[in-house]
């Protein structure tokens, strides 16, 4: 059981790294795919079967096809980001990775709430969401970088369920789905009066 | 009391009747130096007399302000010369403060003359009014501080804020005379207040009252447009400026004598002061109008040193 | 104090109906009947007004509370000897300007201006000046005092069509509202530090309060911030660098009520903080020293720079700097004087200051109602277009010298009697302990009389350039002529500047009622100062009959002159060119040719710049041109490249905001990174 | 009641995007608003009087907090309904548009989509406006930023989409940011939940009565995430970059419920974890981090406003600017709380004047710089004195009520005895002052543009609204009602006061 937790956990960190180093959209697109997958997988552990149902669908299949769909009527130049800052991103995620473990020996641990390694594993996640935003200049890579932030702070709030607030996962997962619908929308208006989605040219309003 | 006051009322007539005296006393001296024979003393007296009888010729362009100018300018000199104690006699007008009084009439005075020469219109006379209202901006400070040596020795006399600050006071024998119980530096002031006698009246070396170059002229191109009456007041209020000032010079030198002693003395040193107008202006030359502020700046240097040295004591 | 509320409605239930009136289209009728609205509220309100002041004992205090509906602060009203000296000029002022400005409006374009407005932001000035000088809250103060410093933009702003005059009226603005800044600091401090709002206790508490004794930190913040909030309404130096600029740019009625009353609500201030800031033995004595040397600093700065206009309105302007570096003075003596124990110091160091105003308010407000009929009749200020206007327009030019008279302290006007007084404060100099106080007081007497010496000379100038001679342009030599129906307004002040003079003794009673109830003395030294004051009263009665005489006499002369002329030849000729026959009006004296020799001599204060344009060729056909102006130094040294400092370091900084969103992102990363440190780094 | 009060805007909303004729978008709205201003008002009343309602199991139970937010954001979308009557004809009536900048060619959002998201925007400031559950906030806030991207994103063109997405992202990721703060809060909750009986909605107050049996480390952190989280949307700098593009694009009407009402909304998010902070014991933390927001909100407002040429951006600044006043006062704490609160009802009716205002200068110079806007008071008298006034307003001049509240913020740094916090405060207020009166007067003051034509009557539905806001503030400035105070100092109560 733990151990099997424990290697979720390790393979979501995992993803998060792959995540920061891939420079093309469509492989983003299946990392997030895949990251829904491991939270799932990982509410399965915590048998909260339903909730992992929902997850499944939403994170792993309704989100990534939104994501698919929209990428697919962008031209394809569009989804390549330069290699430089991939490379600082990943440097940027182990960052994030050490400074989540340092926030995981400064909180003391209400006893019996997180698995070990849970913690700095959605901090770390949350951090390479935003970190993806950041490195990204493609509209629809910071959709992504929304999406795998949102992650982290799900799995941080995977815990809470067993206390029975279940109500944070639902919201999360509702919001999710409109924001990243919403943006979908967004995206398709880019696309179409920028004829790109880069975001470096929203250059217009600045002082 | 009845004394004093005596004594003064002569003072000041005599001062009414002998002001006109100085310029032919200073005129004399110059022509005597000169080798000439020169005007006969009493020629102001003559000229005032016949400029009373005459007509007037007035510039077009001028107005009741040149009109009325010399009557103002007499006007304040002679209640400025009321308030000065006159034969260590105290005035009877005298109250505190009355010399801020005195310097304001002598300056009304100032102001209407060069109103006046401003009302003609003639560069030459513009020009005076610019320099007259420069010096004696310049001479006011100056006149101020070495009134308040007198005011501070007063005060260390020991008399009373309300009367330490009358010209009266000051003037009075023992404290104008104190430089002969040692208070050397108030020999300085009869220094200052010469000086201001000639600023004040455009004597030689700050102006040439007789020279024919109105370029050069201060207090003389100013009223050059008068004529008749007005030319009279003129020249009588400028003789009475003079006896004024060498009045102050001449209360500092007289020591506490008895009333009618003190008086005479006062009278003869008012004289002996016409005298050395007329030798300094038949010595020296006229300095160059940017080097007055320079005379100017020395009384007040002599000034403040006075002060300071009345206050460390 | 019932009448003064009467005053205080009608002067607000006017100025409701002109904003009611303000939003009607512009036109001639609506022109026609703000003027009418304006002014009769206005003038039946300073009537009211003035009834109010004089109601009553003057040194009898009375004070009143209305709610005010503000979780801070209480409507506590209070008229006592100082209120009712400052409200004379208030609703004084209020009055003639309010006459003569309805007759001035008449000349200008209904449907280029908003009279109504105008009218609005009149009383509101009127309103707001006379509240502060009666207000005994610190909230209200501060809320009136803002209304009073707000309304003169909008009045400053009447040609807004001018560049000048925006630039004008924003400079004013700033420097108005950066002093309301630091007066806020000033009574929030108070309230910190006492406890209360009410000015009324704050004499009580400060007493035995933490600013009982001297030299606390918060007592000198205390003073500095006074200092700079009120002087910077004031004008001293360096603050009063909006003067010289709104002035100028004003209709005249508001500048002379701007001029002749509204500064002076920063000596009220002055006064009237000091009144609880420094009880007996709480103000040290360095405070009195600043307020002296700010004062003559000011004072000599003022009349130098004035001398060194040609502009008539911006010189007037500068000479009201120079006049409130004299009261200043006063104060800063008053001050001196309480603190070293010397009552007779104390006592007529406040109450000159506090005459002075009063005379200024006078001649200050006459000079400045002079110049703007000058504009309407020839439609320039510029001395050196002018000239000959005395000839032109004779009752004009008699009420010009009159107040020229008097603001250059000319016995038997006005302005000599505040002199005399100070004078009289200043000399007691060597009665002090300690050889540098003595010769503070003293040599700050010479800077007095500097000053006074100097103001003649200006004022000779102002006067004679502009009225006297020939005219020197097109300007001057055809005017439209002024009959007494537009000039009546200016009798008023006239008068006063003569019966200041000649009745001096009542002049300074009221002062000095004011200086006994605002200044702190311990009681050990009240008599002393009522002896000083009764002394002071003596010595400007005398002053004042022989001064009189004087007139007397030189009326007399001129009587006698008449007499022998008569039935003499008296012709008139051409003015005596001392051989010179082509003389013409251009070869007179201008302005900037009488100060030459000031000029040279103060050269690095007065700053002149001299343009010089020669003609061509030995023979040059095209006249030459010399331009000589004296721009503020402190404008243009200090708070300009101030100014410019802030801007440029503001413009530096917005890289910050690039547009970047995936950096704004990286902002908010940091900041959550950043703060997690900050609280979980223990 | 409560539930009404939620349920109107969302069922009118729903109306309107079924069944949009135009008619009935337009009167609608109004109608909308009133009722929802009525209800409103009675929510208050009760509140006032010392009840507390409850609805829902009391998921909708409104504190004086609460309460005093919920009154604004009621208030000034009445106003904004009526101004929007005026504002959607006149959209009709041009039809075709051209960006200004860039003058290409634009359609507008359909009205009803625009309407019916104005209803969701109200009906989601409700919700969070009214309920002690903080996930319910939270939802309620995330509600109303997606319901206003579409507001922002009236008018189509490239620089409003741009503005949108920015304000999508920024503000997604920081609510995001503040869900995690919720999560976290409850985990400091968590030993402490463990003995808690039922499972009240009522969190916040349950919350602040246990604060002491919570994990402190976890507290904090999850303080620093809300803080960051809803101090995005609140636009504290530099956290606020959405705000000045987002307000700058969207339609006046918009900008002014944003600024005027939104803001507040995200700052009440703010206040609550507070609240909790203080009962436990870690308000001066909290404390703190609000000063240092705050302050940093004050200098980049006063970097940014000073040499200003876009005024609808100038106006956006100035809203990041009270909010650091708003962030100052709390976190100073003491008498200053109470003038926050004075200060955010204030700055919210100013604020919204002063943006419906910038709506029609929009109209009548088709222009966003101030250099480019010359004598308003020949061409728009009205709207001149109402942008002066405002203007003045918002700097803080008295006799406004900004002035009082700032006033009293800045006694209250004196009280907590910090003299150079208040000497920051008072310079950089002061240099605003002076950045603002600059545009504001070269806008107000000059000659008309000479192709312009004079003064005509300025329509009564753009000018009454912003007239009568205006006339709120001079009021608050010159006579604060009793019950109002009262009620401020009760919402103060809860922060510390």
């Amino acid at each position: 059981m733990a151990t099997l937790l424990q290697s979720c956990l390790f393979l979501l960190v995992l993803s998060n790294f792959l995540l920061l180093g891939t420079p093309r959209v469509p492989g983003l697109t299946r990392l997030t795919a895949f990251q829904g997958l491991l939270l799932a997988a990982l509410l399965l552990i915590l048998d909260h079967a339903l909730l992992a149902g929902a997850v499944l669908l939403i994170k792993g299949a309704l989100l990534p096809s939104l994501l698919w769909r929209t990428q697919k009527r962008l031209p394809p130049d569009a989804l390549i980001c330069p290699t430089r800052r991939v490379g600082l991103g990943v440097l940027a995620g182990m960052a994030a990775l050490v400074f989540s473990i340092w926030l995981d020996g400064k909180l003391v641990m209400p006893q019996g709430l997180f698995p070990p390694m849970l913690l700095p594993t959605g901090l770390g996640t949350l951090f390479c969401g935003l970190i993806l935003i950041v490195g990204r200049i493609k509209a629809i890579t910071q959709v992504i970088g929304y999406l795998v932030a949102e992650n982290g702070i799900f799995l941080l709030g995977v815990p809470l369920m067993t206390a029975g607030t279940v109500w944070f996962e639902l919201a999360l997962l509702l919001d999710v789905f409109v924001a990243v619908f919403v943006m979908g929308i967004a995206i398709n208006h880019i696309s179409d009066s920028f004829a790109s989605i880069d975001v470096a040219r929203f250059r217009s309003l600045r002082d | 009391m009845s004394g004093e006051l005596a004594v003064y009322l002569v003072q000041f007539a005599l001062a009414l009747a002998l002001a006109p005296l100085l310029p032919g006393i200073i005129n004399r001296v110059k022509a005597k130096f000169a080798g000439r024979h020169g005007k006969p003393l009493l020629q102001t007296y003559y000229d005032i007399a016949k400029l009373l009888g005459k007509g007037e010729v007035i510039s077009r362009t001028t107005t009741w302000t040149f009109a009325a100018a010399p009557a103002i300018a007499l006007a304040g000199t002679a209640c400025a010369m009321a308030l000065l104690p006159l034969g260590g006699a105290p005035s009877p007008l005298a109250f505190a403060g009355d010399f801020v009084l005195a310097a304001y009439l002598l300056g009304m005075g100032r102001f209407a003359v060069m109103l006046g020469a401003l009302d003609t219109g003639s560069a030459f006379e513009g020009m005076g009014a610019s320099r007259e209202a420069t010096f004696s901006a310049l001479a006011e400070p100056v006149f101020f501080l070495a009134l308040m040596v007198l005011t501070s020795l007063c005060l260390d006399l020991g008399r009373g804020a309300t009367a330490a600050f009358s010209l009266s006071a000051m003037f009075d024998g023992h404290t104008a005379g104190a430089w002969l119980t040692g208070k050397g530096e108030l020999l300085l002031l009869p220094v200052i207040f010469f000086v201001l006698l000639l600023v004040e009246n455009c004597r030689i070396p700050v102006d040439d009252p007789t020279t024919h170059l109105e370029l050069t002229m201060i207090h003389e191109v100013m009223v050059l447009d008068h004529s008749g009456p007005n030319l009279a007041m003129i020249l009588y209020g400028s003789a009475l400026k003079l006896w004024f000032f060498a009045a102050l010079a001449a209360g500092l030198l007289t020591p506490a004598l008895p009333l009618w002693q003190q008086a005479g003395l006062r009278l003869l040193i008012i004289l002996l002061l016409a005298v050395a107008v007329g030798v300094v202006e038949s010595i020296m030359a006229r300095l160059r109008m940017e080097r007055v502020p320079y005379l100017l700046g020395g009384a007040a240097a002599m000034g403040t040193l006075a002060l300071i040295l009345t206050q460390a004591r | 104090m019932s009448l003064f509320i009467t005053a205080i409605c009608i002067l607000a239930a006017t100025a409701v109906l002109c904003a009611l009136l303000a939003v009607r289209p512009l036109s001639e009728n609506a022109a026609r009947a703000a003027n009418a609205v304006g002014v009769v509220g206005a003038v039946v309100g300073c009537l009211v007004g003035l009834c109010s002041v004089a109601s009553g004992p003057w040194t009898g205090s009375e004070s009143l509370r209305l709610p005010l509906g503000l979780p801070v602060g209480a409507c506590s009203l209070g008229l006592d000897a100082l209120s009712r000296l400052f409200l004379l000029p208030v609703f004084g002022l209020g009055l003639v300007c309010a006459a003569s400005g309805g007759i001035a409006l008449r000349h200008e374009a209904p449907d280029r201006h908003n009279f109504a407005a105008h009218w609005f932001f009149y009383h509101m000035l009127l309103l707001g000046m006379a509240l502060v000088m009666t207000a005994r809250d610190a909230v209200l103060f501060m809320l009136s005092w803002e209304i009073m410093s707000l309304a003169p933009f909008f009045l400053i702003d009447f040609n807004d069509g001018d560049s000048k005059v925006r630039d004008a009226s924003w400079v004013y603005l700033v420097a108005a509202h950066l002093g309301a800044v630091a007066l806020m600091a000033f009574f929030t401090l108070l309230w910190q530090t006492t406890g209360g709002t009410s000015l009324e206790t704050l004499r009580q508490t400060v007493s035995y309060g933490p600013l009982a004794q001297p030299g606390t930190v918060t007592g000198t913040a205390l003073f500095v911030l006074a200092v700079l909030g009120f002087g910077a309404k004031a004008g001293l130096a360096p603050m009063h660098v909006w003067l010289p600029e709104a002035h100028p740019a004003a209709p005249s009625h508001i500048s002379a009520l701007l001029s002749g009353a509204m500064i002076n609500a920063g000596l009220y201030g002055l006064v009237r903080s000091f009144g609880f800031l420094a009880p007996p033995g709480a103000a040290p004595e360095w405070w009195g020293w600043a307020l002296l040397l700010l004062g003559l600093a000011t004072g000599l700065m003022g009349i130098l720079k004035a001398s060194a206009q040609s502009n008539l309105k911006r010189l007037l302007a500068y000479s009201s700097v120079e006049n409130m570096g004299l009261m200043t003075m006063g104060v800063g003596a008053g001050l001196i004087g309480q603190s070293c124990g010397n009552a007779w110091i104390a006592v007529l160091g406040y109450g000159g200051a506090l005459l002075h105003m009063l005379n200024h308010a006078a001649f200050k407000g006459l000079l400045f109602l002079c110049a703007g009929e000058v504009l309407h009749a020839t439609g320039t200020v510029r001395m050196p277009l002018l000239g000959g206007l005395q000839k032109r327009l004779p009752l004009l030019g008699a009420a010009f010298a009159l107040g020229a008279a008097a603001i250059a302290c000319l016995p038997p006007l006005n302005g000599f009697t505040g002199e005399l007084v100070l004078a009289l404060s200043l000399l007691d100099g060597p009665a002090l302990f300690g050889v540098e106080r003595q010769m503070g007081l003293l040599l700050a007497l010479t800077g007095l009389a500097a000053i006074s010496g100097l103001a003649a000379a200006l004022y000779a100038k102002a006067y004679g350039i502009t009225f006297l001679g020939e005219p020197r342009s097109g300007f001057a030599a055809n005017v439209h002529p002024l009959s007494w129906r537009t000039l009546w307004p200016l009798a008023v002040p006239a008068a006063v500047c003569l019966a200041g003079g000649l009745a001096a003794p009542w002049f300074f009673d009221l002062a000095s009622g004011a200086a006994q109830s605002a200044l702190p003395l311990p009681h050990q030294m009240t008599q002393a100062g009522l002896d000083g004051l009764a002394q002071a009263r003596a010595s400007l009665a005398v002053g004042a009959k022989i001064s009189g005489a004087g007139l007397a006499l030189a009326l007399l002369l001129l009587l006698a002159r008449r007499v022998l002329l008569r039935r003499r030849s008296v012709e008139s000729m051409p003015t005596w060119g001392c051989g010179f026959q082509g003389a013409s009006p251009r070869i007179q004296y201008t302005d900037a040719g009488f100060t030459e020799p000031v000029a040279k001599l103060f050269a690095p204060v007065m700053g002149l710049k001299t343009r010089l344009r020669l003609g061509q060729g030995l023979f040059p056909q095209s006249g030459g041109d010399l331009n000589v102006s004296a721009p503020d130094r402190l404008r243009s040294g200090l708070f300009t490249p101030l100014f410019t400092a802030v801007e440029s370091l503001c413009n530096a900084c917005k890289v910050i905001q690039h547009g970047k969103i995936h950096l704004y992102i990286l902002y908010i990363l940091a900041t959550v990174v950043g703060l997690l440190i900050w609280g979980l780094r223990s | 009641m409560l539930t009404a009060l939620l349920f109107l805007p969302l069922c009118a909303g729903c109306i309107m995007l079924l069944w949009g004729r135009a008619v009935v978008c337009r009167v609608g709205l109004p109608l909308t608003a009133l009722g929802h201003t009525a209800l409103a008002a009675m929510t208050a009343a009760r509140v006032a009087r010392g009840e507390a309602p409850a609805e829902l199991g009391g998921l909708l139970a409104p504190d004086p907090l609460g309460t005093l937010f919920l009154m604004l954001a009621s208030v000034l979308f009445l106003t904004a309904a009526f101004y929007a009557m005026h504002y959607l004809r006149e959209e009709e009536r041009i039809g075709e548009h051209t960006n200004i900048l860039d003058h290409g060619r634009f359609t507008n959002t359909p009205e009803r989509r625009f309407t019916a998201c104005l209803c969701f925007f109200l009906a989601s400031m409700t919700l969070v406006t009214i309920t002690p559950h903080m996930g319910a906030q939270w939802v309620g806030i995330e509600a109303t930023t997606l319901s206003s991207a579409q507001l922002i994103y009236f008018h189509r063109h490239k620089r409003s989409l741009e503005a949108t997405w920015k304000y999508l992202i920024i503000c997604s990721v920081g609510i995001a940011l503040a869900l995690l703060g919720n999560i976290l809060l409850s985990v400091a909750f968590h030993s402490a939940e463990a003995g808690r009986a039922t499972e009240s909605l009522d969190q916040v107050g349950w919350f602040v009565r246990n604060a002491r049996l919570a994990e402190p480390t976890w507290l904090k952190a999850a303080f620093v995430f809300l803080l960051v989280g809803y101090g995005t949307k609140m636009g504290l700098a530099p956290l606020h970059n959405w705000l000045p593009d987002a307000h700058s694009q969207a339609p006046s009407l918009v900008s002014a419920l944003l600024s005027g009402a939104l803001l507040n909304c995200a700052m009440l998010g703010v206040l609550r974890g507070h609240q909790i902070m203080l009962s436990a014991g870690l308000g001066g933390l909290s404390g703190g981090m609000l000063i240092f927001f705050g302050l940093l909100s004050l200098m980049t407002a006063a970097i940014f406003i000073v040499g200003q040429g876009h005024y609808k951006r100038m106006l956006a600044y100035s809203s990041v600017e009270h909010m650091g006043i708003l962030a100052l006062g709390i976190g100073v704490g003491g008498a200053a709380v109470s003038g926050a609160m004075l200060h955010a009802v204030c700055h919210s009716l100013t604020k919204c004047m002063l943006f419906l205002l910038s709506g029609n200068i929009l109209a009548r110079y088709h222009t966003y710089s101030s250099y480019d806007v010359r004598g308003m008071r020949w061409t728009m008298p009205v709207t001149a004195a109402l942008w002066t006034a405002g203007f003045l307003a918002v700097a803080g001049s008295p006799p406004f009520g900004l002035f009082i509240s700032e006033l009293l913020i800045f006694k209250g740094m004196l009280a907590a005895d910090r003299p150079w916090l208040s000497a920051a405060y008072l310079t950089l207020l002061a240099i605003i002052f002076v950045g603002l009166s600059v545009a504001v007067l070269r806008m107000v003051q000059g000659n008309r543009p000479v192709d312009m034509a004079p003064a005509k009557r300025e329509p009564a539905l753009s000018v009454l609204p912003p007239l009568v806001l205006g006339l709120a503030v001079l009021t608050l400035g010159l006579w604060i009602p009793h019950w109002l105070w009262n009620f401020l100092t009760r919402a103060a109560a809860l922060v510390g006061a």
